[in-house]
């Protein structure tokens, strides 16, 4: 596997050039009863691209994910991954197409431990069948092989293979978040969504991640979207940004551009972060 | 005879003939939704082993011996009728087995009886079925298509009228079983149902069913059920001022019909296995020695059906003069004018009770006795 | 590893149910009477509907209080089967079995073979029934993409009560009838009085009341026969070919596929449902299809025990209502939620204990009652929790539990 | 015509008895997210107190006669403080020791109750298993009036009567006091209701109460309408509390209004059912219009479905 | 006011706190900072009667609470926010505002500070009849701060009041902290953002693995090394 995502980070680069799209939305709205709580939202993801998403809260971010992995259908607007239609496919098969996410408030399998919650993840690559893994054939018998074996890699990867028999949620909760990112790595996505996962982890934790983030995107060649309100850490990582308000984007660019945009201090970053680079 | 390899051989080693006590079963809904039937009859056949007891026992060969009574619950449920025959087959050795009111039940315990060769004797399960499980087993009641001719008979003959309606517990064997015999016997003399409803066990309201069935005009409603929703229908008709005769079958054999149905029951018939108040010697003698053994209670006919039970198989051990399975067997075979409680009973080919059945009436706030319907 | 290895490995679980049935069947149950029989070959059909319960309840997480149900789909229907077969070809109910199956009485064991004809049509019948249970389990478990938890448990629930109403009404088995009702006006053959006949009512719409005609089953066809087996009084007239040696295996074979499935990748993803069906979807586990799965599961063994249950005991429409369900729910919680070990055991103990307590008379069901709060507020998790017997962490916590019992009071007498 | 106005005065009324049985299981449900398979028991206890004490009291009441008018308030009130007392107790031994346990465990106590209350019940001492009859404690034929043969009695009045007091009466509890909103938040989550200062058992306890209290009313009602009460373990109670538990469903479980709706619903599919389509199929009748709601209207029809953000 | 002495704590066999002492005095505003894991949580659900503690006790007004049921503590003044929103996601807001003063009966001054906290959060003022749950993360936090400001308790314990939100409402959030102490309310206060938290903290404890490893004034504590390095994010 290291090979194979090597090579696809390698094609990264170069592709970097020819904008091959990752992950597209045209024009998606969404309303609540009479809340409009996404509007005409339009974005690209190159492949092996790392973006942001930012705005105040209430802005519509979440919910851009929930109709980007399909948890909501959009009342208008085309999603595409990979340059195929996705609307009105039901999340486990996005999910097998390709597009991981983590959630805002963690999600994990509370009383699975935490090896089998990354094992679980790798069931939607598992090719055996039911009847082969009850006969337990030779096949199924390598696969679950296969399976543990790349469960514990990531789990290294992550720091967390000595803990990979506590039950997931006796996890502190940084470390829940970091399982978070490796279960979701463990579907090989090739586009991989993260809600928030610096929420609720000291500066020095969030240092870590910031790194841990960085190689992820290298090392598996995968293209990441991330929700943040950690303005130090968004800045820092993504290349490009786009700023949510009232549904709307109000703003998209690189982070300079973003961050000097007049509309964005307004809405979203106000004197706040004046007080927290001090 | 030996019989190979038979799976009861290695329990049913005399122990209980060396303690020279004879070991007899009863199975029952002791708990449960049909408990009172169940209680009843255990209360029957204990007064009937307490009697012989008092006597000194059974003389059986020459010999007295005790007879022990084991008795187990069933929880009303057909599911638990299995293992507890077996159990009093493989466990207490018992030399037969009475029991099972409901016929559904008896259809579950009866053929292990039958399998382990022990006679069995249900003293109320009606349903024609029940006898048919096999040449070991036996009743003591009457059958369906007997008590429904009876009644239509009754009606016909007696009351002599021509339409009635048919109310049918549906959730019942014996009461479908019951209904269609009566129709059919109604209608051979002449009679016609103008309609037909049904409920199931349980329910507690009958006004649209009644409501539906008085459209018709009958001149009475048949209605074969159990006295529990009996007395609901009753007052329920009454409310709704159906004050034509009611009739039903041996289902309603129960002092809390009465206390339940209270004056909307006056004005109604059914056909049962006797009546209290029937003065016979042997029903004074019975109800007095009840009355004294359960504290003054009257006993109902299930009661009556399980002395007679009893007795008729303590009869069968003394003409035997063994408790030996096949023999015991061809002994309640061979029962003829057996004076019972409710009548005298002669055991037919069929393994059935032959024997006439009583009409009651409900009279000035008491059931009395109406009629003697004899066998076909 | 060689191959042969491998699927002796495979096959191993399978392999030893066999060897255990055929122990029971020709060692143990030698020494036991027929009641003691009786009570194991029901201990077996209890594992079986627990264990296949487990896999709903346990392991997606979902909540079915309908499971009685699918046993009464899968006995009525591997009743129906053996029992019109029966008929059509042998013309009688009794058994044709082999040394393997349950009673065969009046059959002297010596000239019993290894595998009889009956047992070839017991054992598909069995089948059939577990398959028409799951097919209805399919159905049952379809809402499962519109409804969750509890609202689910009362679908199924429903749908138990339905199938126990039906049943309930459906027309009553065919019975012994006089020749001359069934062939009037034919002279009986010489030594025939009755036949084997069905009940034929027609409805007088003037009176509502039925006309009763027969048939003899000899005349009858097959599909006329098969489906008159319900009504209120049972259906009782099944041959019994159940026997140890059936029940352990299927039993054996319902344990061994349920902790394969929990072992495998499929396992993960029916507990991950049980979880959080959210995440498990973003992680790519078709939700509704594997619970629809898991219930298609259940039912086929559910509908196994059924059989087995039908060619042993009756069947009785209200003995597969709610109240056998609830039973069915007590053995799974019981034992832990999720554990397969666990529900087995508590399977046994829901069976004999109320047996054990025979003898307390009227005091009996009440101690039972009382004793199943007892277990739920002292061992809320259940027995083995989501353990199984066979789990190494199960035994390590057991032995580590016994050393610190046996150290302190030795640490207690050196003071 | 008659038979529709039948239907209908029928539906009402069976629909007031349900409702009362189905609030309680409505109610405990919305505070512990668990189906009390023993309320029914309760409501047997209500019927079978009501019974046995009103023959206690009214022993020298001549046959057909009936009673002064004050017994029945005066009955209805013992049966209240007897369940109110057996569900309190229940509650208290049974279900709080499982408050953090999960909700399956609590399901399985509450039948493992339901079997206790059923057998003890039917011991000889209690209430035994031979049917109990009850008093009139109201003339069952007094009629109001008549209409096109149908008649309506002041026995359907007191029981729609009463019904519609005490479903009044909580649902001002519920909606317009402090321990209803403390019950609507305990409801939603106990330990964010403790945090908010809401003394949760207590309100549990209450919630019970509550709860066994209209059982009794309901078992109350049902003896004063069907004149005798069989025993505990008849499984006609079962399936009345079965249906009443469908009911609040139907309605939308753990919404009091939804579940008075529910109850009349499922009332009135059960007599038009019987009424025009086939009365043996009642219970299948109730179970697919369950089912059917369920589908089309996943949180019941008073409901909310559930929406879980994520 | 409130005081702590020799807390422990064990989940099962895990024990997450070791002997922890804290003092909180009247009109104070007291920080507990701490890695994640550390037992912060633990400690302020401890204090509201959450969970049991295996050993030590909590004084309140001299009053010992230890084993007192969560609502009576909150009746006696001190009420916490939890962690992770704990909004009744099946209420609307309106509804979790109104029983975030369940324990109050002065009706007027409720109405007041009602609209006192909506004028705080006008998002929340535009969402009252929205069912809580599908308010967006920071929209529940929001509603979480507010409705423990109807409760107006003697002592207030907030657990990761800032957790995200969006860097003004951050601002707002720590305002609102300084603003209701001021006007005398005391607060225990459990931040992941060390930084902001040692800034409006009068003094702080720090909690690692289940002990407190320092305490001291707040800004005494923001300026020392070790804790700019492990909490900070400083070099
Ligand atoms: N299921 C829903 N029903 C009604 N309103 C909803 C629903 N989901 C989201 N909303 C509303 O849509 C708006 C956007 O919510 P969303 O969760 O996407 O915000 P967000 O940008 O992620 O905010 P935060 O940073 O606080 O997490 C919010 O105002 C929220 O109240
Ligand atoms: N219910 C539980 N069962 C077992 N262990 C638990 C439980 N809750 C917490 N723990 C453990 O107790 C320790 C302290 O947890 P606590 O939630 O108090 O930490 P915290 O300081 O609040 O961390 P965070 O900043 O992540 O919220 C952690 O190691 C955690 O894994
Ligand atoms: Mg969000
Ligand atoms: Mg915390």
């Amino acid at each position: 596997m290291s090979t194979a995502s090597r090579q696809q980070g390698g094609f990264v680069e170069q592709g970097f050039r020819e904008m091959s799209v990752a992950l597209a939305a045209r024009g998606v709205s969404k309303s609540f009863g009479g809340l409009k709580a996404v509007q005409d939202f339009t974005l690209e993801l190159p492949t092996g691209s790392l973006r942001g998403l930012i705005g105040p809260n209430g802005a519509g971010k979440t919910t851009v994910f929930n109709l980007l992995t399909g948890v909501y259908q959009p009342d208008v607007g085309v999603v595409e991954l990979g340059g195929q239609s996705i609307l009105g496919l039901r999340p486990s098969k996005i999910a097998s197409l390709g597009m991981a996410r983590t959630f805002q408030n963690i999600r994990l399998f509370g009383e699975l431990s935490v090896l089998d919650n990354v094992k679980l993840a790798c069931h939607v690559r598992a090719e055996q069948s039911m009847l082969g893994a009850i006969l337990r054939t030779a096949f199924s018998r390598n696969e679950e092989a296969a399976i543990e074996a790349k469960a514990r890699r990531l789990l290294q990867l992550f720091d967390l293979d000595d803990r990979r028999d506590e039950a997931g949620r006796n996890l502190p909760y940084g470390d829940q978040r970091r399982l978070e990112i490796a279960r979701a790595l463990a579907t090989n996505p090739k586009v991989l969504l993260l809600d928030e996962p610096a929420a609720g982890m000291n500066p020095q934790e969030k240092l870590a991640l910031r790194a841990l983030i960085r190689r992820v995107r290298d090392e598996f060649g995968v293209t990441i979207l991330l929700i943040e309100h950690d303005m130090g850490l968004v800045m820092d990582i993504c290349e490009h940004i786009t700023v949510l308000d009232h549904g709307a984007v109000i703003s998209r660019g690189t982070p300079q551009q973003v961050q000097e945009d007049p509309k964005v201090i307004e809405a979203y970053l106000g004197v706040a972060e004046e007080s927290e680079k001090q | 005879k030996k019989e190979p390899a038979a799976p009861t051989a290695g329990g049913n080693t005399p122990a209980a003939a060396t303690a020279g006590e004879i070991v007899i079963g009863h199975y029952g809904s002791l708990t449960g939704g049909q408990a009172t039937f169940g209680r009843s009859t255990d209360e029957g056949i204990l007064l009937a082993v307490n009697e012989v007891n008092a006597a000194g026992g059974l003389e059986v060969a020459g010999v007295k011996r005790k007879v022990k009574l084991v008795s187990e619950d069933t929880e009303s449920k057909a599911e638990k009728a299995g293992d507890v025959v077996r159990k009093l087959i493989s466990k207490d050795n018992v030399v037969a087995v009475l029991g099972e009111v409901a016929s559904s039940i008896t259809l579950e315990g009866a053929p292990v009886a039958q399998r382990a060769k022990i006679p069995t004797i249900t003293p109320s399960s009606t349903n024609t079925t029940v006898t048919e499980v096999g040449d070991y087993v036996f009743r003591v009641c009457f059958i369906d298509p007997f008590q429904g001719y009876a009644g239509a008979k009754f009606v016909r003959e007696q009351l002599k009228l021509t339409k009635a309606a048919l109310l049918v517990d549906k959730s019942s064997a014996y009461s479908d079983q019951l209904s269609k015999e009566f129709a059919q016997a109604f209608q051979s003399m002449g009679g016609t149902i103008v309609a037909t409803a049904d409920y199931t066990q349980g329910e507690k309201d009958f006004n649209t069913r009644l409501t539906s069935l008085r459209e018709k005009g009958p001149e009475l409603i048949y209605i074969p059920g159990y006295y529990t929703e009996v007395a609901n229908i009753a007052i329920q008709a009454r409310a709704l001022g159906m004050n034509i005769p009611l009739m039903g079958g041996d289902g309603w054999d129960s002092e809390d019909l009465a206390k339940n149905g209270g004056a909307a029951i006056e004005g109604t018939f059914y056909t049962n296995h006797y009546a209290p108040d029937n003065p016979t010697p042997a029903i004074t003698a019975f109800v007095t020695k009840y009355g004294a053994a359960y504290n003054g209670k009257v006993p109902d006919g299930l009661a009556a059906l399980g002395y007679d039970a009893a007795n008729v198989l303590f009869a069968s051990i003394k003409t035997a003069g063994t408790t030996e399975g096949p023999k015991l067997r061809d002994a309640i075979a061979q029962t003829k004018g057996f004076v019972g409680v409710t009548g005298t009973i002669t055991i037919d080919a069929n393994r059935n009770a032959v024997k006439p059945i009583v009409v009651l009436e409900r009279k000035n706030n008491a059931w009395v006795y109406r009629a003697t319907i004899e066998p076909k | 590893m060689p191959t042969h290895v491998l699927v002796a490995r495979a096959a191993l679980p399978f392999l030893v149910s066999l060897l255990l049935a055929l122990l029971l069947h020709f060692g143990v149950a030698r020494f036991l009477d027929d009641y003691d029989r009786g009570l194991v070959m029901s201990v077996g059909i209890n594992i079986m509907l627990a264990v296949s319960l487990t896999m709903v309840n346990g392991f997606t997480g979902q909540f079915s209080i309908g499971h009685a149900g699918f046993l009464g789909v899968g006995g009525y229907v591997a009743g129906a089967v053996t029992y019109a077969t029966s008929l059509k070809l042998y013309g009688d109910l009794e058994t044709r079995g082999s040394m393997l199956s349950g009673t065969s009485l009046n059959v002297d064991p010596a000239t019993l073979s290894w595998f009889g004809q009956g047992d070839l049509l017991f054992v598909a019948s069995l089948l059939a029934g577990g398959c028409a249970a799951a097919l209805i389990g399919y159905v049952v478990g379809l809402p499962s993409l519109r409804l969750r938890g509890d609202y689910l448990a009362i679908v199924t629930l429903g749908f138990g009560e339905i199938v126990r109403v039906l049943i309930q009404r459906t027309d009553k088995t065919a019975a012994l009838q006089a020749w001359d009702r069934v062939h009037p006006g034919v002279p009986a053959p010489e030594g025939v009085s009755r036949v084997f006949a069905i009940e034929n009512s027609v409805l007088d719409p003037a009176t509502g009341l039925s006309q009763t005609t027969y048939t003899a089953v000899s005349d009858a066809n097959w599909f006329e026969i098969a489906p008159r087996v319900g009504g209120s009084l049972g259906f009782s007239a099944v041959p019994d070919y159940t026997s140890i040696f059936w029940v352990v295996l299927f039993a054996g074979v319902t344990i061994a596929v349920a902790s394969r499935i929990k072992r495998s990748t499929f396992g993960r993803a029916f507990l991950s449902i049980r979880e959080d069906e959210i995440a498990s979807e973003a992680m790519g586990v078709d939700t509704v299809r594997y619970k629809v799965r898991a219930f298609v599961i259940a039912a086929f063994f559910a509908g196994l025990a059924g059989g087995l249950f039908a060619h042993f005991k009756s069947m009785n429409p209200n003995e597969i209502g709610f109240a056998r369900s609830f039973d069915i729910v007590i053995m799974v919680v019981l034992g832990g939620l999720g554990s397969i070990s666990g529900a087995s055991i508590a399977a046994i103990i829901v069976t004999l204990l109320p047996e054990w307590l025979r003898g307390l008379d009227q005091y009996r069901m009440i101690i039972w009652a009382l004793a199943l709060i007892l277990m739920m507020i002292f061992r809320p998790q259940g027995l083995l929790g989501v353990r199984e017997i066979w789990d190494k962490a199960l035994w390590q916590g057991l032995v580590r539990f016994i050393k610190r019992e046996k150290s302190s009071p030795k640490a207690g007498g050196g003071a | 015509m008659d038979q529709l106005l039948q239907a209908i005065k029928d539906s009402i009324t069976i629909g007031c008895l349900y409702a009362l049985i189905a609030l309680g299981y409505t109610m405990v449900y919305g505070i512990l997210k668990f189906i009390n398979f023993a309320h029914s028991d309760v409501v047997v206890i209500g019927a079978l107190s009501t019974a046995v004490l009103g023959e206690r009291m009214l022993h020298k009441l001549a046959p057909g006669a009936t009673a002064a008018w004050y017994y029945g308030p005066l009955l209805l009130l013992l049966a209240i403080l007897i369940c109110s007392t057996v569900a309190f107790t229940v509650e208290r031994l049974a279900y709080r020791p499982l408050r953090r346990a999960p909700r399956l465990n609590v399901l399985i106590t509450a039948i493992g109750v339901s079997l206790l209350l059923q057998n003890a019940g039917q011991l000889k001492f209690l209430f035994g298993t031979e049917p109990h009859p009850v008093p009139m404690l109201i003339d069952q034929t007094a009629t109001i009036f008549t209409v096109l043969g149908v008649k309506f009695r002041w026995l359907d009045l007191a029981i729609i009567g009463t019904a519609i007091i005490f479903m009044v009466a909580l649902d001002y509890l519920v909606f317009h006091t402090k321990i209803g909103r403390g019950m609507r938040a305990v409801s939603h989550d106990t330990r964010i209701a403790s945090l908010m200062g809401v003394p949760v058992d207590r309100i549990i306890s209450f919630t019970f109460i509550t709860g066994a209290a209209l059982a009794a009313a309901g078992g109350f009602l049902y003896a004063l309408r069907y004149q005798t009460v069989t025993q505990p373990a008849d499984t006609g109670w079962a399936l009345l509390g079965l249906k009443a538990f469908v009911a609040a469903v139907v309605g939308g479980i753990g919404n009091i209004r939804g579940a008075v709706l529910g109850a009349l619903a499922i009332a009135c599919v059960e007599n038009f059912g019987a009424a025009y389509l086939h009365p043996g199929y009642t219970d299948v009748y109730v179970f697919v219009i369950l089912i059917l709601v369920l589908l089309f209207r996943p949180g019941g029809i008073l409901g909310k479905a559930v929406v879980e953000k994520v | 006011m409130l005081e702590v002495r020799s807390l422990a704590v064990k989940y099962g066999a895990i024990q997450a706190l070791h002997d922890v002492s804290l003092k909180v005095e009247k009109g104070e505003i007291v920080t507990l900072i701490g890695s994640n894991g550390a037992g912060k949580t633990t400690t302020l659900r401890t204090i509201s009667g959450l969970i049991r503690p295996a050993a030590g006790s909590i004084v309140y007004e001299g009053k010992d609470i230890t084993r007192l049921a969560p609502h009576e503590i909150v009746k006696l003044g001190l009420a916490q926010s939890p962690e992770g929103r704990g909004v009744f996601p099946q209420m609307t807001v309106e509804e979790n505002l109104s029983l975030g003063a369940y324990t109050r009966s002065d009706h007027a001054q409720i109405a007041k500070d009602r609209e006192h906290a909506l004028s705080l959060f006008p998002r929340l003022r535009e969402r009252l009849t929205q069912l809580a749950g599908t308010l967006s993360g920071g929209e529940q936090q929001m509603l979480a701060m507010a409705r423990a400001l109807l409760a107006k308790p003697k002592l207030l314990l907030l657990d990761e009041p800032s957790l995200g939100l969006a860097p003004q409402i951050v601002q707002t959030i720590f305002k609102i902290i300084r603003d209701i102490n001021a006007e005398g309310t005391t607060i225990l206060l459990v931040e992941q953002n060390a930084h902001m938290a040692l800034k409006v903290a009068h003094r702080a404890y720090v909690l690692e693995v289940g002990r407190i490893t320092m305490q001291g004034d707040a800004k005494e504590l923001a300026a020392s090394d070790d804790v700019r390095k492990a909490y900070l994010g400083g070099h």
